[in-house]
């Protein structure tokens, strides 16, 4: 049992953190605004969390816009909060969004607006860290709807070929903006779209622990060369697509999943199991939200970048970025 | 030439949003052809409400919502035409149509040219550009010069309300594949549009204000800014002729090289980068036939060339303005 | 048994005309060079001849590049000739290649030389044709190599969900370009790729009347409002990709393919059912080797186009066109 | 500057074709980060047999074919040089870059700008272009202007043997995304070569003849086209000074301001269509930068605005060549 091998203290951490920074996330930006819009991952931390927990320090992670877990468990938190004020000690010093920044430093890897077009560069980093003879594993996140995009068929086409070291975790949360997905495919299970050849499981995203093993699993299948694997992780979010669009979700349904909140289920599961204590969670809980308070803290009373900044288009060669000329 | 607005047409003020919603509404009951299907068009109305209610009205083999899949938004709409519907697909952010490029580039632009009949391709592809949100490096583009050196295609750039109506309608009546650029950062701009029903034709350009002594060429949101810096030079004494191309693909060149020839002075402005854009294209032309006209070095008003950052003061650094279009002409006039 | 309703007799002339016509291109080809480079469809003749033989007239044909029967059952041949000369005579007076051509009076939907760029516009058709409440249905044909792109699971996709009137035909050739498909994906069928949810079949695709039948089904299917079918007909070319290209491939597998060759297939079956003589068959190829010699001396002898046939480029707005710009 | 031919460099005489092999070959060899990939690239050698011998050379790891999607190609290859290996991909004809056009336009490009350290993106797609093959509407498209309003890309299109191979090799040590044009009926053209182990630098614009007469901006087989022209032209009197930028975006504008500023009289050439292309950029940044240098309106060599037809005499009439070039120069002079 994959249970038993969890430092479940830990793994709790990483779950409360994301839960507290996204509740703060959402309280801040009602009260007086964040300049990146929140697209909120408030009911799905178990799939980011128990995904990112087996794998190793130096293991890449390709997150969707969504899974903010992923940047929690490898970027310092005020720099993410920086990063989404788009203040000077963000992470490009404001260039770009938190939602897709990018670092070689903290793993993880940039990604664009566009829904599902990180899937190929994904499997690419993995091509690249098998030419560069490491055993780094590459983990990317995307919904059902980039599920849906010609980029999730080129791309575990690719991987599955060359069989490089990849995780695909879609992060199915049955809707693709406002859309149901019910009106967007016609399978019950988008796993079942993945007819590649490689292994696929559909996997409890409100399970940390279940996420933790399946992912466990695919990690050790791309490290030791079998190539790469799909997990379908079933989910649901507590918000709307982002904080600016109304909820027109039934209610009943969003309730139903509210009863299997993951960050609840863990804590009863190991309360039950005598594996952490109320108060240690509160102390754990505590501890957490002084640290996500103070990088809030942080950035509001952060600069904005010089305007310097923004000329930082090419490495290779100067430019007179107004004319767009090489001098 | 352009229709104008003359003084007895019975106009109602509106905005941006309103006149589009209008212009697919109206062609959608004149035209049982006409088709409209995207990302969240349909029951959601559009990300940004421009297709409201137009589902509830035609229904939904009339007006749907897509997978998350921009190469079958752009295929299927060259499809559609070519079968003969009219569809008007929305591709959600203008930056997002490079993932229809393909379709656009090979398929749709070049069908009319590969058919052996007169079959050819009435679609729209409405998207959306502007910077000014936060929205950061992929949500706000200008993406026209992509398409300019691309034969088939049209590119159309309204500005006002009654240009957006007119012009959407006239895209969807147009017989050749139209990229439709809709600023984002606009939508609530109001404004007079005609009550009466009417369309304004495809590739014709428009003099937006009239004036002797610079010629400003401005697409899009830019024809706003074009305004008022011109309001304001006319304070100090230069009066600007603001020509408006509306199409940058084919363009209509006649009234801004009419207007080069009386004022002698020419500034271009657009959102995108100025390096390869169409302000480029704009002073090469006006270099090649009005040449002995130009009394000043052409000025290009743009972005710089670098991606659309997300800070809020490099977001004002990078959007080119009012500001911007000012000081080129003082400049293009005191060479 | 689908057998019994078929016409013989016109079947084979379709089989047969497409085997000649593709005999004299090479021909022709070899001995003194054809504008238009061969891809020759020698062998693969049963896949297009079988699915078109049980549509309407009026329903859409989408050919790839090599589905030589489709542009044949449907286009006078000394246009199609004519075509690959880019002579006056063509289709568009030598605009475009014969490969890509589209023609509305001949329900051949316009094709791009992007492999695979035409199955979403195929699917657009059917939605079109949808619009226009008429009971027209698209078959769209493309080989392995197409099959790896992702407009193969996004085309798939929009079809399902929307229910429309489409036959997609994978001709599994086996090969794409000089690469065999055990390389470029790990599946043994191709219909495994398509998990969407709509009706997958492998086809004979040296059986001509196999192909018939599956297309027959998935026509009726797609007419009567059923939605898509994908049909796979595994096939074999007996040439090289193009005739500038050499042959790489493994002679005894070429020579197993060829011992089932789907021309002598048929007529050993009808002949075997009595249902045509050998004297039949005779004249009816004399007749037809009559059509296409005559085609090509139409071609070789015919004008060159008109240069103003260039200028063919916008339908609704006059343009000068060494400027670019509108008149 | 550019890194001149001197008299004593010992070359030997190579085709395009064996110069951008052995280019290929010497980077594989120097560097084990570099891959080189694509469809046919490694059994077969690459359609037009440029990758010949590679794959047996370097093993499947390191040369290998992929599975036909043009987007796996540009995506993966952005995302293993962000890993920090240093992909070359051939996209078979630049007609298809369009299908990998996101990963060009939103990824590639923007990665250096997005990422919070400097990792970057030093990839090359290889692609080729070039009409006069019958190869009809889309295997020949000259796609440069399609990728020059992007900032965060380079764009290169050599011209000579030495050239190419000097670039290639500049390419895939440069940082960032680079797009190598490669000119497929210009493959069999031959010259020297260098013996010695050298690199090109890109964004550095070469003189390719000196003249005083008149300045010809030229790229990719537009360059020898431009030669040709000016050898006639000498005949007549006229000592054109040939430009060649190679890199076409970001531009090195200042050997061309220069000649400008020197003969007075600007012709651009290229092989896409003249409207929104190369040509244009360049008369721009001479109206803006070199104005009253100018004698002459500036005259664009380009196709005309269509597809690339496919029948023999409509290809010919769509091809500009060194006719072209001649009656532009005098069209010009003669203003
Ligand atoms: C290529 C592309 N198309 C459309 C959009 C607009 N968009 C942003 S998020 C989104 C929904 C994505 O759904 P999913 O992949 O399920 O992720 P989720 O938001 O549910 O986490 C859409 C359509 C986009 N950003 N990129
Ligand atoms: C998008 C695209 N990529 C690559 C090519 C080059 N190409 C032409 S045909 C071909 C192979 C196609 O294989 P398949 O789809 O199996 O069809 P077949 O040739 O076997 O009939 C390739 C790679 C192309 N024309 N278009
Ligand atoms: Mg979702
Ligand atoms: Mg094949």
């Amino acid at each position: 049992m994959v249970h038993e091998t969890i430092n479940h203290t830990e793994l709790l951490e990483d779950l409360l953190l994301t839960r507290r920074f996204e509740e703060k996330v959402l309280e801040v930006y009602q009260d007086r605004g964040i300049r990146e819009l929140p697209h909120s991952s408030l009911g799905q931390e178990a799939v980011g969390v128990g995904a990112c927990y087996p794998l190793e320090d130096d293991d890449l992670l390709a997150p969707s816009l969504r899974t903010r877990a992923a940047m929690l468990l490898r970027t310092p938190v005020e720099e993410i909060v920086a990063g989404m004020y788009g203040t000077e000690s963000g992470p490009s010093s404001g260039r770009t969004t938190e939602h897709h920044m990018g670092s070689s430093e903290y793993g993880i890897l940039g990604t664009t607006g566009m829904i599902g077009s990180h899937l190929n560069p994904a499997v690419g980093a993995a091509l690249g860290n098998r030419t560069l003879d490491n055993d780094r594993v590459t983990v990317v996140f995307f919904g059902d709807g980039a599920s849906q995009r010609g980029e999730f068929h080129s791309a575990l086409n690719f991987a599955t070929v060359q069989e490089l070291p990849v995780v695909f975790v879609i992060e199915n949360n049955q809707w693709t903006e406002a859309m149901s997905i019910d009106k967007l495919v016609d399978v019950d299970d988008l796993a079942d779209l993945a007819g590649h050849g490689l292994p696929t499981e559909i996997v409890d995203g409100q399970d940390v622990e279940a996420m933790v093993e399946a992912t466990a699993e695919a990690a050790d299948r791309a490290r030791s060369g079998d190539g790469p694997t799909l997990l379908e992780a079933k989910t649901y979010r507590y918000r709307p697509h982002a904080e600016t669009m109304p909820e027109h979700r039934d209610e009943a349904t969003l309730e139903a999943w509210k009863d299997r909140d993951p960050v609840e289920m863990y804590i009863d599961r190991l309360l039950e199991r005598d594996q952490i204590t109320e108060a240690e969670i509160e102390s754990i809980d505590e501890q957490l939200q002084t640290t996500i308070d103070d990088a809030f803290d942080m950035a509001e009373s952060d600069e904005l970048p010089d305007e310097e900044t923004l000329y930082h288009v090419y490495k290779d060669t100067e430019i007179d970025h107004w004319k767009g000329v090489a001098k | 030439m352009s229709q104008q607005l003359d003084a007895e047409t019975e106009t109602t003020t509106q905005t941006i949003r309103e006149s589009l919603n209008q212009a697919l509404h109206e062609e959608l009951e004149r035209d049982e052809r006409v088709l409209l299907y995207g990302e969240d068009v349909a029951e959601y109305g559009g990300l940004y409400k421009i297709s409201e209610g137009l589902y509830e009205e035609f229904g939904e083999e009339r007006v749907f919502d897509t997978p998350l899949a921009e190469t079958s938004l752009g295929g299927t709409a060259v499809g559609a035409a070519l079968a003969g519907a009219r569809p008007v697909v929305e591709i959600m952010y203008a930056d997002f149509l490079p993932i229809a490029g393909d379709h656009l580039i090979n398929y749709a632009a070049k069908m009319y040219f590969n058919y052996g009949d007169e079959t050819s391709v009435p679609m729209v592809v409405r998207s959306m550009y502007g910077t000014g949100d936060g929205h950061g490096l992929h949500h706000g583009q200008s993406p026209e010069a992509w398409f300019m050196n691309v034969p088939g295609l049209k590119v159309v750039m309204p500005s006002t309300p009654r240009e957006y109506k007119g012009l959407l309608k006239g895209a969807i009546r147009d017989d050749d594949p139209v990229i439709f650029l809709e600023n984002k950062m606009r939508y609530g701009e109001s404004g007079p549009v005609p009550d009466e029903e009417y369309t304004i034709s495809l590739c014709e350009s428009d003099v937006k204000r009239e004036g002797t002594d610079a010629t400003i060429v401005a697409i899009g949101g830019m024809v706003y800014e074009a305004l008022e810096a011109a309001e304001r030079l006319s304070e100090q004494g230069i009066e600007c002729e603001i020509v408006d191309p509306r199409t940058i693909s084919p363009l209509d060149t006649g009234p801004i090289l009419e207007s080069v020839e009386k004022t002698n002075i020419l500034v271009t402005a657009q959102e995108a980068p100025t390096f390869g854009g169409f302000g480029s294209e704009v002073a090469a032309q006006v270099i090649d036939d009005a040449f002995f006209y130009l009394d000043a070095p052409v000025k290009r008003v743009g972005a710089p060339f670098t991606p659309i950052p997300f800070a809020e003061n490099l977001e004002e650094a990078y959007q080119p303005t009012a500001d911007d279009i000012e000081s080129a002409v003082i400049d293009a006039i005191e060479t």
